[in-house]
């Protein structure tokens, strides 16, 4: 267990600029969750952190090391790969034991000892003289995250250990995951590109996009407060629907006028300068409802497409040339080209500026409380 | 005339169905398609296969003079023959010194071709490319292109006229560092760098991970390098001069001298060709699967 | 990379190599000379078979390159000169004691291996080449089997009465070596090349410009084109005989030493064969060419080894073994003594047919046209003659243009090889 | 992006390549740069070098007999290519297509792959023979006049025949694999839409394997030129009249039956930058007709 | 355009029964999607209608003809693949003709305006010189769509046409496919293993497992009203839960009895028979809430994980040893461990025989109507 922490971290392949510059401090004990789209350097990160790429720039610490040059047998780190990367050819046990032997630091008792312990927790036991063929892929994950774990190191790092197992378990193994680090509290760098993992499972969530790390937040918050249009666009699905609006002001109240509709601003920072220029209004699907009775903030739109999902209903609406998603009752009886009165909930809007993405004001019930999470970013 | 056949095969085909013929008629005619196949291919097979048919059939006869079908009756003088070649004319040394030669050629090839596909795959040093280039371009260089030079080399070295002439100059192979390097490519780089995060060596990564993943890859090439080195005829024709360290290959031609003060004696010459082709054949059948398998990664 | 005598060493310390080229019971006799040599002589000698005459040749002027040498080589009589231009080989002369009674050699077979008078190798297995025929189909065709063809023009008729009665697909086969085309003209008294085939300096030029040439030329072309010649390819020794055997052909033309062969084989397929001289090409027999091998010995080996191997050739050459190696194989004796001691046998009365060989030779006059080409490029002339025979035969080339052709090339190697 | 270079030093890399290197140089390419040297000289066996320098190219240039000889080995590659493919190209599609018993056929097939070429020789020198061959009378009863070792282009298609027949497995084996791996929904997207047999072999599947064609063109070439050798030795050597003297048996022949080493040499030299030009062409020519994924 | 009848199809692969006996009528012009674990024998269906394999057993009729010997390309069906089956030497657009030429039975005018309507309605006109290796997977998608739709067949044959692509391409995908069938109306036969694709897309849906098929409804009947556990656990996400309960009977009112809780049942049909036996009840998560106040039919349980989804927070609970799963406020001040009370919607429950697991009873508003689509299936 150590805290890491990447300093102006940069990685170029041949012209291919995978990591720019970031900054990320990952405490000890910490689960961190890395997502975003394919190719924005998460596994680059990972892979920079475990050693396997050296830096172009930048350093890495460990506790208080500087391992930006260590060879990554001495940097004491773990790590699972998405196709778990055991050996096909050897037993669980020996698959679990190949990599401890080979470095020579451990005698044979502590093995044994470390073995036992390692796979009565992971509930593998009897699985020790099976081959990576005679095992499901749940199976394999845990052999994989056993031979992580009898190394006994200062930080596990795991790039998309779930991707290949189907929906039902990769559910189960992203519990048995959470459970796990709840035991041993090892500084766990967890990459992803998938966002419900990201959020079910990391303490401490980084957005990255581009090479670039867009926000470092508790998963909850990050859904609250997107600081950055992409962030609000990536996390959620669906995602959240970005309407084109100007932003006027009627002494202190704040309107979002789009050419069909006018939709009121609670107060709050950022209205001010927004006020007179154009917006992007970002409504996630869930404040949008069809509307019983119309009030100020509802609006008519048509609906083109519905998709019945069994416990809702998903409308895809559209009004002038903007189109939106959101969730109708389940057994709402919409079709294709009617027109229904929509709602908004006003609590739960964002602007974003059109040009650079950035939030500038959020609806929220409170404001985004300080960032009190010792995790840090600077972009 | 395959294609023609097939044509017909196709026409025929359209031709009941302008006759509007019914469903049971298409069902036959889909069965009939299957059955045309198998006789072309059964054909096709036979042809292949008759002359080494009719070489064994001569292998056991008396004088092996086979004018028409009608001689192609089996004789029986198989076992008289096959000893008379193995041990009266002492066709087994040449057998055993192919075999040593192929052995020595496919296991020292082997280990060389390893270690060197080991630097290529996972070695990163400068002019790795001009490494490998250097490999591959030696399969511009066959033994003919070479083997005046190479005839003098050898003696030069005092290896004329021994075992070391017919197996050292064959032991670097592009071939099989290419093929090597082709299948550990496609084996996952996250084992490696698993082995690297654990700190694995390279020859204990070697032997403990690359070679037994590679198992079937590795009979595949053995067989290749088997067959190719069992199959050498100009090389050792031209460098080795002791009958008793002479392979089977040109052996078939010295079965033949045997007989040029008199008559040739087909059913020997035929004996010795069935002796010779066994242990490639016995290989590739026994190890198909895996020769199939290292064809297709050498397709890559 | 040429010899040097300093570093010629044995390939076998321990023991006399000798590398030959006799295969099948040819191979079996030799054998038993040797094995009678050691027991009597306490010296180890060991055979090395080598396929055929080209690969003692080939494997010889290798090792005389390297040094590494067998203390005996068989070389055909054809690629004497080739083996001595190496300058690496000891005449055997030096090797015989002083007594040796080389004077009792036949004069036919020592002429052609004394060279500059010295004797340079020991003859050993020398034959002709006569005419074999199966008195079975003569007679089925009509023939009388008492007087099988003497020239080409009866070979022809023979030939054309055997095809046409049905007797045999052919008449008359032979393997397509240079041998047969020089015994054509030794037997019609010309020599190939010039400067007395190679025996009285260095040839320029092969003599096409003859009867000789054109005669053989067309007669083979016509013989072909008839099919009354089965061509069973080049230096197809096995495959002629085989054609003969089998009653593909009638006639053959092909070694004394194939007696033996032929007559147990003529004996198996059932019909009775008997030989003649070789056919003239048109009624004049001057005698045919020296065939056949002798021993080479390197230079430079320790006295004690060449003592050892001069007991060797002594013992080779010696009337009985000589006697054993005629009545084992059908290459005739070499020494007057063991020729005398057969007559008194009376072993040629019962075995005329190793008899025609004999005769046919001891008959020949001793001219520079029975003397066999000697020259540095035999092989390249050798293989030249038999390809251009099959463009000549077949009818590839006319015979005038074919016979210039052939000319210009063989003068080509010789030019290139002296130059 | 993974990669598998994850060992970096570069003194155990040089050991570990120190074999491999060592055997290519010495016997490799060492014997190749000596063979350009040697062609420079007149030398022969025993009989010592001499320096003559271009006279061996020379005499090449001036030699219609080896000029024949050039042509007579690009026409005989050439066929031995054209006729393996085709026939082997048909033999893997029917297989293909067979359903059931798909695999007894190929182990069927592709045995000659292990045939030893001093075999394929003399089992065809047997059959074929003008004399005995079991074939023979039954072809002359066709009116064709069986008589190789005297006719030069029946030698060249006997020779031709026998290079081929051995060829078939290596090129059944490459090109039933690349048939495997045509996905099936191609072909089933072709039977869905009717396409023939014929059609979907020659549009669909051909272009589709066509790099393991170039792959095979470029494998068969070099074995047009130097594995055949075996076959030339035993069945005509070099003849009739030359019409089947390669350019490998004529090297063999110039090298080890002439002992002219120099010329041989040259010959060496000639014909590896023949075959080396020949392949440039080839990869050139892949490049703009093969199809390669992507 | 016309209608496929399966009777009584089987088929065996040496030893692996992949279609065990089905029966099911596809009515012209509709759009049925198949849905089902992987290996269930999706494909193998959708093969047999194909012709590209041949039923061991049952017949096949295509409008009024029995088709079940009949060669594919007599059957007038297009298939489109997973992997689009495109051949990558040849350019879109004759990727597109191919086929047509080939059949011979167009001509060439006919060709080219098939070809130019097809790809004006695909939007692809511009890409016809492009090969499949320069085209996106939406792009080739459309290609291979195209191929299709040129051919102007009976039947529109789908095996996963979109599960190639990415989740955002794949929504959008999903829509043109819907928008095309409303165009065409060619009757369509969709596999996918993708429960959301099947119920957004399919007129109906047929839900199959282990070869046989287990319900076919359309999309919001089948959450409704599973007619199997089966179908209940397989459509819905999270899963339906399931408990174990006794039923007990006080006079007209039904109950479901758990270790910890009693659920009052609505009466309904089946009820009867059930009582005083054992059944599991099916509740979905999002017919589960946490209480504000504790009245008959809530109970408690203890949170055992917490997952923020962002729009909502998921909760595992358990109680004795059940464990089911709900939704909860985003922002709800939740732990693990923490004891909520929870209340049911005893409108939609389910009773399933823990035996069978056939459905006996659905607590619905209405019972399930009669079914009067003209789709059928017979268990
Ligand atoms: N070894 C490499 N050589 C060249 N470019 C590379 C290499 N590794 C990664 N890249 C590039 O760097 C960028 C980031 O790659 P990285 O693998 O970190 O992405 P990722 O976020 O893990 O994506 P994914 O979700 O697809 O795994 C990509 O553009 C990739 O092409
Ligand atoms: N050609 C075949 N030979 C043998 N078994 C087969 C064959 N095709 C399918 N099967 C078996 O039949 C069963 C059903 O296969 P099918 O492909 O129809 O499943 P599926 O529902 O399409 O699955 P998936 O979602 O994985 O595509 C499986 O058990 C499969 O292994
Ligand atoms: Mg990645
Ligand atoms: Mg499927």
């Amino acid at each position: 267990m150590t805290d890491v922490t990447l300093q102006n971290v940069r990685k170029e392949f041949d012209g291919v600029v995978a990591v720019k510059n970031i900054d990320l401090q990952i405490p000890d004990g910490a689960f961190v969750t890395v997502v975003g789209p394919s190719g924005c350097g998460k596994s680059t990160t990972l892979r920079l952190i475990a050693g396997l790429e050296r830096a172009t720039d930048g350093t890495i610490q460990m506790g208080n090391q500087d391992v930006t040059g260590v060879e990554p047998k001495d940097r004491d780190v773990a790590m699972v790969f998405q196709n778990y990367a055991l050996y096909p050819h050897m037993t669980a046990r020996r698959n679990i034991t190949f990599g401890m032997k080979s470095a020579g630091d451990f005698s044979d008792e502590e093995i044994d000892r470390q073995v036992r312990e390692a796979t009565a927790v992971l509930d593998i036991d009897d699985l020790l003289d099976r081959k990576p063929g005679e095992l499901s892929g749940g199976e394999r994950q845990r052999v994989a995250l056993g031979r992580a774990l009898v190394r006994d190191p200062e930080v596990f790092l795991m790039d998309e250990p779930l991707s290949n197992l189907d929906a039902k378990l990769r559910i189960k193994m992203r519990a048995e995951l959470a459970k796990l680090h709840g035991e041993f509290e090892t500084t766990t760098i967890y990459v992803t590109h998938d966002q419900t993992e990201a959020l079910t499972l990391g303490d401490r969530v980084v957005v990255m996009n581009d090479g670039r790390i867009q926000q470092v937040d508790s998963p909850q918050h990050l859904y609250d407060f997107p600081e950055t249009r992409f962030v609000a666009e990536f996390i959620g699905d669906p995602a959240m629907n970005m309407l084109a609006v100007d932003i006027s002001r009627d002494g202190t109240e704040y309107e979002a006028v789009g050419p069909t509709f006018r939709i009121p601003l609670p107060d709050g920072d950022g209205l001010e300068t927004a006020a007179g220029g154009q917006a992007l209004l970002g409504v996630r699907p869930e404040s949008l409802s069809v509307a019983d009775s119309t009030d100020r903030s509802s609006f008519a739109a048509e609906v083109t497409v519905t998709e019945p999902l069994g416990d809702s209903l998903l409308l895809e609406c559209r009004t002038g040339d903007q189109e939106f998603k959101l969730h109708a009752e389940p057994r709402t009886a919409v079709e294709p080209g009617d027109r229904v009165a929509l709602t908004v909930e006003t609590e739960r809007l964002h602007l974003f500026d059109p040009q650079t993405g950035e939030a500038i004001y959020h609806a929220a019930a409170a404001q985004p409380p300080e960032e009190t999470s010792p995790i840090d970013s600077t972009l | 005339m395959l294609g023609s056949l097939l044509t017909a095969l196709t026409a025929a085909a359209e031709r009941s169905r302008a006759a509007g013929r019914t469903t049971s008629d298409r069902i036959r005619r889909f069965e009939t398609e299957q059955l045309t196949l198998h006789v072309l291919t059964a054909t096709v097979v036979f042809l292949i296969v008759l002359p080494v048919l009719i070489a064994a059939l001569v292998s056991t006869k008396r004088a092996g003079i086979v004018t028409s079908i009608a001689d192609l009756a089996p004789g029986g003088h198989a076992l008289s023959n096959y000893r008379r070649a193995l041990i009266g004319l002492e066709f087994w040394r040449y057998m055993l010194n192919s075999f040593v030669m192929s052995v020595a050629v496919v296991v020292g090839k082997l280990i060389v071709s390893l270690l060197a596909a080991l630097v290529i795959v996972y070695y990163r040093f400068p002019y790795k490319n001009a490494v490998f280039l250097f490999i591959l371009f030696t399969l511009l260089l066959p033994v003919p292109v070479r083997f005046v030079p190479l005839y003098r080399l050898t003696t030069e070295l005092g290896m004329g006229n021994t075992i070391f002439a017919i197996t050292v100059p064959y032991l670097a192979s592009a071939t099989t560092v290419f093929i090597l390097r082709q299948h550990f490519l496609s084996i996952p780089a996250s084992l490696v760098e698993t082995a690297k995060v654990d700190g694995v060596g390279p020859l204990r990564f070697l032997w403990s991970v690359l070679v037994p993943m590679s198992r079937a890859v590795l009979v595949g090439v053995s067989v290749i390098m088997f067959v190719y080195t069992w199959n050498q005829y100009l090389w050792p024709l031209v460098i080795i001069n002791a009958e008793s360290l002479q392979v089977a290959q040109v052996g078939l031609s010295l079965l033949r001298g045997q007989a040029s003060t008199g008559e040739v004696a087909w059913s020997m010459v035929m004996t010795g060709s069935i002796l010779t082709l066994l242990p490639p054949l016995a290989l590739l059948v026994l190890f198909r699967r895996q020769l199939l398998e290292t064809f297709t990664i050498q397709q890559k | 990379s040429s010899s040097s005598g300093a570093s010629v060493r044995p390939v076998d310390e321990d023991s006399l190599t000798i590398w030959h080229a006799m295969g099948g019971t040819n191979g079996e006799t030799l054998q038993g000379l040797v094995d009678q040599f050691q027991s009597e002589t306490d010296i180890d000698a060991n055979l090395v078979f080598q396929d055929s005459y080209e690969g003692v040749l080939t494997n010889t002027l290798s090792a005389l390159d390297s040094g590494e040498v067998p203390d005996v080589f068989q070389i055909d009589s054809l690629f004497a000169q080739q083996v001595l231009d190496t300058d690496a080989v000891e005449p055997v002369e030096n090797l015989l004691s002083d007594d040796y009674p080389v004077d009792d050699f036949l004069s036919n077979v020592t002429s052609f291996f004394t060279i500059d008078g010295t004797l340079t190798s020991m003859p050993f297995n020398n034959s002709n080449a006569i005419l074999y025929y199966n008195r079975s189909a003569f007679e089925e065709a009509g023939l009388d089997p008492d007087s099988p063809p003497t020239t080409l023009e009866e070979v022809r008729s023979y030939s054309q009465t055997l095809v046409d009665e049905g007797v045999t697909d052919a008449g008359l086969t032979w393997p397509n070596h240079v041998w047969f085309v020089e015994h054509f003209y030794s037997v019609d008294g010309q020599t190939l090349l010039d400067a007395e085939n190679g025996h009285a300096g260095q040839p320029t030029t092969m003599q096409t410009d003859n009867a000789t040439a054109r005669s053989l030329y067309e007669w083979w072309h016509e013989m072909a084109d008839n099919g009354l010649f089965s061509n069973p390819g080049i230096e197809a020794w096995g495959e002629a005989t085989s054609t003969f055997l089998t009653g593909q052909a009638a006639m053959l033309m092909t070694s004394t030493a194939s007696v033996t062969g032929i007559r147990s084989g003529a004996e198996e397929n059932g019909f009775e064969v008997d030989n003649a001289f070789y056919p003239t090409i048109d009624g004049d027999r001057t005698g045919p060419v020296i065939g056949g091998a002798s021993w080479f010995v390197p230079s430079g080996l320790p006295q004690d080894r060449q003592d050892d191997i001069g007991s060797f050739l002594e013992f080779m050459g010696r009337p009985e073994s000589q006697i054993t190696w005629h009545k084992g194989t059908g290459y005739y004796p070499i020494r007057q003594t063991a020729v005398e001691q057969l007559e008194n046998d009376g072993w040629f009365a019962e075995n005329p047919m190793y008899r025609t060989a004999f005769d046919q030779l001891t008959q020949a006059e001793n001219t520079p046209a029975t003397k066999r080409m000697l020259i540095g490029p035999a092989r390249q002339v050798q293989t030249t003659i038999q390809d251009m025979s099959v463009e000549l035969f077949s009818g590839e080339v006319g015979v005038d243009e074919g016979l210039s052709e052939l000319k210009s090339a063989v003068e080509d190697e010789l030019d290139r090889y002296y130059s | 992006m993974s990669t598998h270079e994850v060992f970096t030093d570069r003194l155990q890399a040089g050991v570990l390549l120190l074999p491999t290197m060592v055997v290519s140089l010495l016997f490799l390419y060492y014997p190749t740069v000596r063979a350009i040297g040697l062609s420079f000289y007149q030398a022969s066996l025993a009989r010592g070098d001499v320096f003559v320098g271009l006279e061996n190219y020379r005499r090449l240039a001036g030699s219609t007999e080896y000029l024949r000889s050039v042509l007579l080995s690009v026409l005989f590659a050439t066929c031995v290519v054209v006729g393996v493919m085709a026939v082997a190209l048909c033999v893997s599609f029917l297989i293909h297509e067979i359903e059931v018993g798909k695999g007894l056929y190929l182990v069927a097939v592709i045995w000659p792959y292990a045939l030893p070429p001093a075999v394929a020789g003399l089992v065809f020198l047997f059959i074929a023979h003008p004399n005995i061959g079991i074939f023979t009378s039954y072809i002359e009863a066709l009116g064709i006049d069986v008589n190789w070792f005297s006719n030069g282009p029946q030698a060249f298609v006997v020779v031709l025949v026998a290079a081929v027949w051995k060829q078939i497995g290596y090129n059944v084996i490459f090109m039933t694999a690349a048939l495997g791996n045509v996905p099936e929904s191609l072909t089933e997207t072709a039977e869905l839409d009717g396409v023939s047999r014929t059609q979907r072999l020659l549009r669909v599947y051909v272009p589709i394997i066509s790099p393991t064609l170039v792959f095979l063109v470029i494998m068969n070439t070099i074995y047009g030129f130097f594995g055949t050798f075996a076959m030339v030795d035993l069945m005509t050597k070099g003849g009739p009249a030359g019409a089947t003297n390669i350019l490998i048996y004529d090297l063999y022949r110039t090298a080890f039956q002439f002992y002219e080493f120099g010329f041989a040499s040259a010959k060496s030299v000639v014909l590896f930058v023949a075959v080396g030009l020949l392949m440039y062409g080839q990869f050139r020519l892949s490049d703009r007709y093969a199809y390669y994924g992507g």
